[in-house]
C-alpha cells in the first residue's frame, strides 16, 4: 500500500461518482455492515481517509463454499466496488496466475506491505499429518504461520477456519484446528457460517476498509453486529413460538401456515447470526422463511450437537436402553437390599425379649 | 426462492409503524429526522407487503441516477418516505425509510455543488473564450 | 431383666415397617403438623410439632434400612441413636401426645405420625424410658386387674348398687349371652350410672347380656404404654373371657382406647380375627334405633354440645351414631367449630391423664377445648369416653368454669321409654 | 468447553446419567421401603367407609378446614410452587418436546407468557417458602442441610429457565446449558433427598388413607 495511493473517496470521485453517489455508497454499506443509518456520516468521514489495503486469502482444508458465497454476494455492485478497493494479492481459486507465479505474488505482497496487509483465510489447518493438506508444497500450518508474521489482522472466514469445521467433526481424522488455535498474537476475527452469509463477508471487509480496523468482536472473536443476536431472537416466526404455535411436520397444517419450527428441530435458539434479518440469495429469504429449521451451522461444532431434526430440549441420544438397565439395576440391587431389611428385620424380631411388667424400668 | 409461508401475517409490520409514529414527532419538535434500515428488522413474507400497504402512496416521486437508480418517494404520510437504493443492474441494495422533510440524498449536495459551479464558471469562461 | 436401651433400639427396628418408611421419606418438613396439635398450638413451643417427637425413631430407620443411612453410619457420619436422647424425648413421646391422630388428618403428604408414636413407644417402654405413672398404671393392670386398682369386689359393690337402684339384675359371667358388658375404672369408680343405663337400655331392647368377672376392666394400659406383650396379656382376658362364655358381642364402654385396644389393635395383638364382635356402646345403641328396639321419649332442652373422644370418631369410625342419638334427644345440640373426625382432643388421652409428670402441660393444652366451648357458649357438654370426662371435669374446675359434663348412654337411658316391650 | 457443547453434554450423556441414577435410585428407594413389610391387619375392617387409599391420594392435595387460616404461607407458598412448577415442566412447549423424545407422549402446550408467569410465580413462592422456613420456629427447628439443598435444586431450574428464556445475564446457549444440567442434579438427588416425597407421596397418603378408611374414616 503506497502512501500516495488515493483514498477510497477520491478514486470513486475520480470514477466520476457525485458526493450524492459517494452518501448512497456510505448508506448501502452502513446497511451492508449492520451498522445503524445513523453512521453513515462517520463512514463517509473514515473513507474520505482509507485508503486501498492488500489482502491475501489463503484456503486449508475447505470446500470452497465460502469463496463461492462470496462471489454470489447479492450486492455485486458494492462488492463490487470493494473487491476493486482492496488489492486482492492472492486467493488461488480466484487469481488467474498459478503455481509458483501464484506463491510469488503472495511472497512479494506480503514484502511489500509488511505488517499492514489482511490475512483472510478459510478452512481449517490439519495438524495430524503436515501432508493432509499442503500447497505449493508448503503444509498449511507452515504458510499460515509464514503468512500470518507480517498481517495486521486476520479473518477467519467460515465455520472451518473459525471453530474447525466439519474436517474437525468426530472423529476429527486430520486433526483440524481453527485458525485462532495457532495464532495467538495477531487480532484474529471469526466469521463462522457454513458457509458465512455472502453480505457478512463483505461487510466485514468493508468494515476493515472502511475504518482500517476490525470491527467490534465478542468473546469469541465474531464481529458483534453480525453475531450479536441468536436466529430465535429476530426471527419473523418468533410471536408463533411465544403463542405457542409449532409446525409439528414439514408438511402440516402449521408448516403451510409458517408457525415455529423448534419442534422439527430448529437450533435458531442457540445459534448467533444475521440470517434472520440480512436473510440471503439477494435478500429473499433464509433457511426459517423457506421451512426449514435453522441448522447452526455458524456455531462451533455444530455438525456433533445432536440430531438436526430433533428439538434442543429432547434427549441427543437414546436413553430407554441405558434408562432400563438402570431401573434393572436399581432393582437388582434394591432386592439386595430388601433380602438384607428383611434379615435384619427378623433378627430384630427374634431378638425379642418379651416385655414383662418389670421391664419397665431400668434396674436400679 | 419461493417462500413455503404464504399468506401468513406475523404481526411484525406493527412495532415498525409504531416507531415511524414516535420519529414523526420527534420531526415535528425538534425537527430531527431518523432513518430505518429495513434490512435490519425481522420481516416474515407478509410482513413488508403488509408495512407497504399500511404506508400507502404519497404526493411525491423521484428518482436518483448515481451509482444505479434510487427511488425516492413519499408514503401516504407526509414526512415519511421510502427510499430503495438499486445498483446498475437494477438490483436492489438497500431499503430505508426516512422520516424527513425532505430525504438528505435529494438535496443537492455542497461539494456537488461547489463542483457545479466550477463548473459551469469554466464552461463560460470557454463560451466567453471561444 | 430389666429395661434397656439396646431393648428399646431393637424394638424401633421391630416396628419400623413400610408405612413408617414411606411416611419418613415423604415429609417435607413443611410443619402444618405442629398447626393440627393442641401442645404446640397452646404452647408455641416448636419442640412439640408431632413430627419432631419422632426423631429417634426416624434416624434408626435411616440408619438401619436405607443405603445412604447405612454408608452414613459405616463411615461415621450418622449421628446414632443414645440412651440420653431417648430420655429427653421421653417428654415428647409421652407427655405431649394423646395419640389423637389429629396431625395425622392434616399431614399434606399423609404421614399417620399417631400410629408412628404409638409404634415407637415399643422402642420407649422396652428402654425404659416410659413416665412413672403409666409404667405404675399399667403395672396394676397386670397385677391387679385394672390400672386404677379396681379389684373385683369393687366392682361387686358396684353391681349392688346398681341393682337396688333400678331393680334389675345384673348378670354376671353368663353364657351365650348376645353382649359381654366391659367397663373401664373410671366408670366403676365414678360412673356407676353407666352400667345401671346400659343394663336398662339392654333389658329394654330384650337383649341379653353380661359381665365376666375374669374382664370386667375395658382399658389397656399396655397400649398406651407402648408395650405390646403387656397389651396382649389385658386384651387377652377379655378375649378368652368372650370366648369362654360364648358372647356374640362384647361392647366397649364410654373409653376412647380401649375401644382401640379392643377393637382395632385385639385381633392383631392376639394374631388372629376374633368370633366375636367388638363394638362401641353408641353402635350398639344405634344398632338397637335402627332395629326399633330403643324407644325414647322427651328431649333434653337446652344448649349442648359433643365432644368427640379421639380414639372413637377419628381413630374409630363413631362419629354419626353420637349425632342421630343427639339430634333426637337435644334439639338444641351444636356443632363446636371443628368437630368430628377433626375435633381437638381434652389433653389426657394416649396415657397422658396417668402420667402425673404430664399435668401442667395436659391443662394448658385444655385450653384448645376451653376456647371452643367458650366460642360456642353452651353450658352442657357430652360426650363418649368416660376418660375425656374425668380430664375434662379437673381441667374445667381448674380454669373454674361452670360447665356440666353427661356421658352419652347415660343421657340415653335417662330418655328411654320404658313402657312395655313391643311385643 | 464452549456453552453448546456443555448443552451438547448435557443433552447427550449428561441426561443419560442423570435418568440413569434416577431410575435406579427410585427403584432402590421403593425396594427399601417396601421390603419393610406391613403386618395384613386382623381386625374386621368396616363394609361401608367413605375413606380408602386412593381417596386419600386425591384428598390430601386439599387443606383441611381451618388449617389454611393458621399457616397460610405454608400452604399458599406450596400451592403456588407446586402448581407453578407443575405448569412450567409440563406445559412448556420445549419440556413437552423432552417427554415426547424420551416417551413418544406429547399433548398440547400452552403459550409462553402463561408459562412465564407461572414460572414467576413458582420462583416467588419458593422464595416466600425460604422465607418462612427460615423465620418459622417449627420450621427452622425440623429442617436440616437436606431441606436448604432440596430448596435450592429446585429453585436452580426455575431460575436457570428463567433467565435463558429471558436471555437475562448469560448468553442463551449457556443459560440453556445450566438450565438442563440443573435439572439432571435435581434429577441425580431425588431418589435420594426430600425430593424423594414426589414418588413416596402416593405411597404415604395410600397408607394413610387405608389405615383410616378401614376404620370407617375419611381421611
Amino acid at each position: 500500500m503506497a502512501h500516495d495511493a488515493p483514498t477510497i473517496a477520491e478514486t470513486l470521485r475520480r470514477q466520476g461518482i457525485s458526493r450524492r453517489g459517494f452518501l448512497k455508497f456510505c448508506a448501502t454499506t452502513a446497511s451492508l455492515m449492520a451498522l445503524p443509518p445513523s453512521m453513515v456520516p462517520a463512514i463517509a468521514a473514515a473513507l474520505e481517509k482509507a485508503r486501498r489495503p492488500s489482502v491475501i486469502w489463503l484456503s486449508f482444508q475447505e470446500c470452497t463454499g465460502c469463496t463461492e458465497s462470496l462471489t454470489r454476494s447479492h450486492t455485486p455492485s458494492i462488492e463490487g466496488l470493494i473487491l476493486e478497493q482492496i488489492s486482492l494479492d492472492y486467493h488461488h481459486t480466484l487469481q488467474a496466475a498459478s503455481g509458483e507465479a501464484a506463491e510469488a505474488a503472495r511472497e512479494a505482497a506480503m514484502r511489500e506491505n509488511h505488517g499492514k496487509y489482511l490475512l483472510v483465510v478459510d478452512g481449517s489447518i490439519p495438524l495430524g499429518n503436515a501432508g493432509y493438506s499442503t500447497i505449493a508444497g508448503i503444509s498449511n500450518l507452515d504458510m499460515l504461520k509464514e503468512t500470518a508474521a507480517g498481517a495486521a489482522a486476520v479473518i477467519a472466514v467460515g465455520s472451518c477456519a473459525a471453530y474447525g469445521g466439519l474436517p474437525a467433526a468426530l472423529p476429527n481424522p486430520t486433526g483440524a484446528v481453527p485458525v485462532s488455535a495457532i495464532i495467538k498474537d495477531k487480532p484474529v476475527m471469526n466469521v463462522p457460517g457454513c458457509p458465512p452469509i455472502p453480505v457478512v463477508i463483505t461487510g466485514v471487509l468493508a468494515h476493515f476498509l472502511t475504518f482500517a480496523a476490525l470491527p467490534e468482536l465478542d468473546d469469541r472473536g465474531r464481529p458483534k453486529v453480525f453475531y450479536g443476536e441468536s436466529i430465535h431472537d429476530r426471527c419473523y416466526r418468533r410471536p408463533f413460538y411465544d403463542q405457542g404455535k409449532f409446525a409439528e411436520t414439514f408438511d402440516d397444517e402449521g408448516a403451510r401456515k409458517g408457525w415455529c419450527l423448534f419442534k422439527l428441530g430448529c437450533k435458531g435458539p442457540v445459534t448467533y447470526n444475521a440470517c434472520a434479518t440480512t436473510k440471503w440469495n439477494q435478500g429473499v429469504s433464509f433457511p426459517i422463511q423457506s421451512g426449514h429449521g435453522c441448522i447452526g451451522c455458524s456455531e462451533p461444532g455444530f455438525w456433533d450437537m445432536g440430531p438436526l431434526y430433533k428439538p434442543l430440549s429432547m434427549p441427543i441420544a437414546p436413553v430407554q436402553m441405558m434408562v432400563g438397565a438402570a431401573a434393572a439395576g436399581g432393582a437388582i440391587a434394591g432386592t439386595a437390599m430388601a433380602m438384607r431389611n428383611r434379615a435384619a428385620k427378623k433378627a430384630a424380631q427374634a431378638a425379642h425379649q418379651k416385655v414383662t411388667v418389670d421391664d419397665l424400668e431400668k434396674a436400679k | 426462492m419461493p417462500s413455503t409461508d404464504s399468506g401468513a401475517e406475523h404481526g411484525n409490520a406493527l412495532p415498525i409503524l409504531n416507531e415511524i409514529r414516535h420519529a414523526l414527532a420527534r420531526l415535528l419538535e425538534s425537527g430531527e429526522t431518523s432513518v430505518i434500515d429495513l434490512g435490519a428488522l425481522p420481516m416474515g413474507p407478509q410482513d413488508e407487503a403488509e408495512l407497504l400497504a399500511a404506508l400507502g402512496e404519497g404526493e411525491v416521486e423521484a428518482t436518483i441516477n448515481a451509482g444505479g437508480p434510487s427511488s425516492v418517494r413519499e408514503t401516504a404520510f407526509h414526512g415519511v418516505w421510502l427510499l430503495t437504493h438499486r445498483n446498475e443492474a437494477g438490483e436492489t441494495l438497500a431499503r430505508f425509510i426516512e422520516i424527513a422533510f425532505v430525504p438528505e440524498l435529494l438535496m443537492s449536495q455542497a461539494e456537488d455543488v461547489a463542483d457545479s459551479a466550477a463548473a459551469l464558471a469554466k464552461k463560460l469562461g470557454q463560451a466567453q473564450n471561444g | 431383666m430389666s429395661a434397656s436401651f439396646e431393648r428399646g433400639y431393637n424394638a424401633f427396628k421391630e416396628v419400623l415397617d413400610a408405612p413408617i418408611a414411606s411416611f419418613f421419606s415423604s415429609c417435607v418438613h413443611c410443619g402444618l403438623c405442629a398447626e393440627a396439635c393442641l401442645f404446640y398450638t397452646e404452647t408455641s413451643d416448636p419442640k412439640y410439632t408431632p413430627i419432631h417427637k419422632l426423631e429417634p425413631l426416624r434416624r434408626a430407620w435411616q440408619q438401619e434400612y436405607t443405603v445412604l443411612g447405612r454408608l452414613a453410619k459405616l463411615v461415621g457420619l450418622a449421628k446414632p441413636v443414645t440412651d440420653a436422647e431417648l430420655a429427653e424425648w421421653s417428654e415428647l413421646v409421652y407427655d405431649s401426645c394423646t395419640l389423637c391422630g389429629r396431625c395425622s388428618m392434616v399431614c399434606p403428604v399423609g404421614n399417620d405420625i399417631a400410629y408412628m408414636v404409638r409404634k415407637m413407644r415399643e422402642g420407649m417402654s422396652a428402654a425404659g424410658h416410659a413416665p412413672e405413672g403409666l409404667v405404675t398404671a399399667t403395672k396394676r393392670a397386670i397385677q391387679s386387674g385394672s390400672p386404677a386398682g379396681v379389684k373385683w369386689a369393687t366392682v361387686e359393690a358396684t353391681i349392688k348398687r346398681v341393682q337396688k337402684e333400678f331393680g334389675f339384675e345384673v348378670p354376671v359371667n353368663r353364657e351365650n349371652a348376645d353382649y359381654l358388658v366391659l367397663m373401664s375404672s373410671w366408670e366403676i369408680l365414678n360412673y356407676p350410672e353407666y352400667l345401671g343405663a346400659v343394663g336398662r337400655i339392654l333389658n329394654r331392647a330384650g337383649a341379653t347380656w353380661t359381665l365376666a368377672q375374669d374382664a370386667y376392666e375395658a382399658t389397656n394400659s399396655g397400649i398406651q404404654i407402648g408395650a405390646s406383650d403387656l397389651a396382649r396379656e389385658l386384651v387377652g382376658r377379655i378375649v378368652g373371657a368372650a370366648e369362654q362364655l360364648k358372647v356374640k358381642c362384647v361392647i366397649s364402654p364410654e373409653c376412647g382406647h380401649a375401644y382401640t385396644a379392643i377393637r382395632w389393635e385385639g385381633p392383631n395383638l392376639m394374631g388372629r380375627p376374633f368370633g366375636f364382635e367388638v363394638k362401641h356402646i353408641l353402635e350398639v345403641l344405634d344398632d338397637l334405633r335402627k332395629a326399633g328396639k330403643l324407644k325414647l321419649k322427651g328431649t333434653l332442652d337446652k344448649p349442648l354440645t359433643y365432644h368427640d373422644p379421639c380414639q372413637i370418631s377419628r381413630r374409630g369410625g363413631v362419629y354419626e351414631q353420637p349425632r342421630t342419638l343427639l339430634n333426637q334427644l337435644a334439639p338444641q345440640f351444636r356443632e363446636m367449630h371443628e368437630t368430628g373426625t377433626l375435633n381437638w382432643c381434652c389433653g389426657g388421652g394416649g396415657g397422658v391423664s396417668a402420667n402425673e409428670r404430664a399435668e401442667s402441660l395436659r391443662l394448658t393444652s385444655f385450653k384448645r377445648k376451653k376456647a371452643q366451648i367458650e366460642e360456642l357458649g353452651v353450658k352442657t357438654m357430652v360426650t363418649a369416653c368416660a376418660n375425656c370426662r374425668v380430664v375434662m371435669e379437673e381441667a374445667l374446675e381448674h380454669y373454674h368454669m361452670d360447665i356440666e359434663m353427661l356421658g352419652l348412654t347415660e343421657l340415653v337411658a335417662e330418655h328411654l321409654d320404658e313402657g312395655k316391650p313391643n311385643e | 468447553m464452549t456453552p453448546l457443547e456443555l448443552l451438547t453434554w448435557a443433552r447427550g450423556p449428561g441426561l443419560s446419567i442423570a435418568l440413569a441414577i434416577c431410575a435406579f435410585g427410585i427403584l432402590l428407594r421403593l425396594f427399601e421401603i417396601f421390603s419393610l413389610g406391613r403386618k395384613a391387619d386382623l381386625s374386621k375392617a368396616r363394609e361401608h367407609s367413605p375413606g380408602s387409599g386412593w381417596r386419600t391420594i386425591l384428598s390430601r392435595s386439599l387443606p383441611p378446614p381451618g388449617l389454611m387460616k393458621r399457616a397460610p404461607v405454608t400452604y399458599i407458598g406450596g400451592y403456588v410452587f407446586h402448581l407453578g412448577f407443575a405448569i412450567t415442566l409440563f406445559f412448556f412447549v420445549p419440556h413437552i418436546e423432552l417427554v415426547r423424545g424420551l416417551t413418544g407422549l406429547s399433548w398440547p402446550g400452552l403459550p409462553t407468557q402463561v408459562i412465564d408467569i407461572s414460572a414467576v410465580a413458582g420462583l416467588l413462592a419458593l422464595i416466600a417458602v425460604l422465607a418462612s422456613r427460615l423465620s418459622n420456629p417449627v420450621k427452622r427447628l425440623l429442617s436440616g442441610f437436606q431441606d436448604y439443598l432440596a430448596w435450592l435444586l429446585t429453585f436452580l431450574p426455575l431460575a436457570t429457565g428463567y433467565l435463558a428464556f429471558h436471555h437475562l445475564l448469560i448468553d442463551y446457549t449457556l443459560a440453556l446449558a445450566l438450565h438442563i444440567l440443573s435439572v439432571e442434579l435435581l434429577l441425580v438427588a431425588l431418589p435420594f433427598t426430600k425430593l424423594f416425597h414426589t414418588v413416596s407421596v402416593f405411597v404415604s397418603r395410600w397408607y394413610n388413607g387405608d389405615i383410616f378408611g378401614r376404620k370407617g374414616v375419611a381421611s
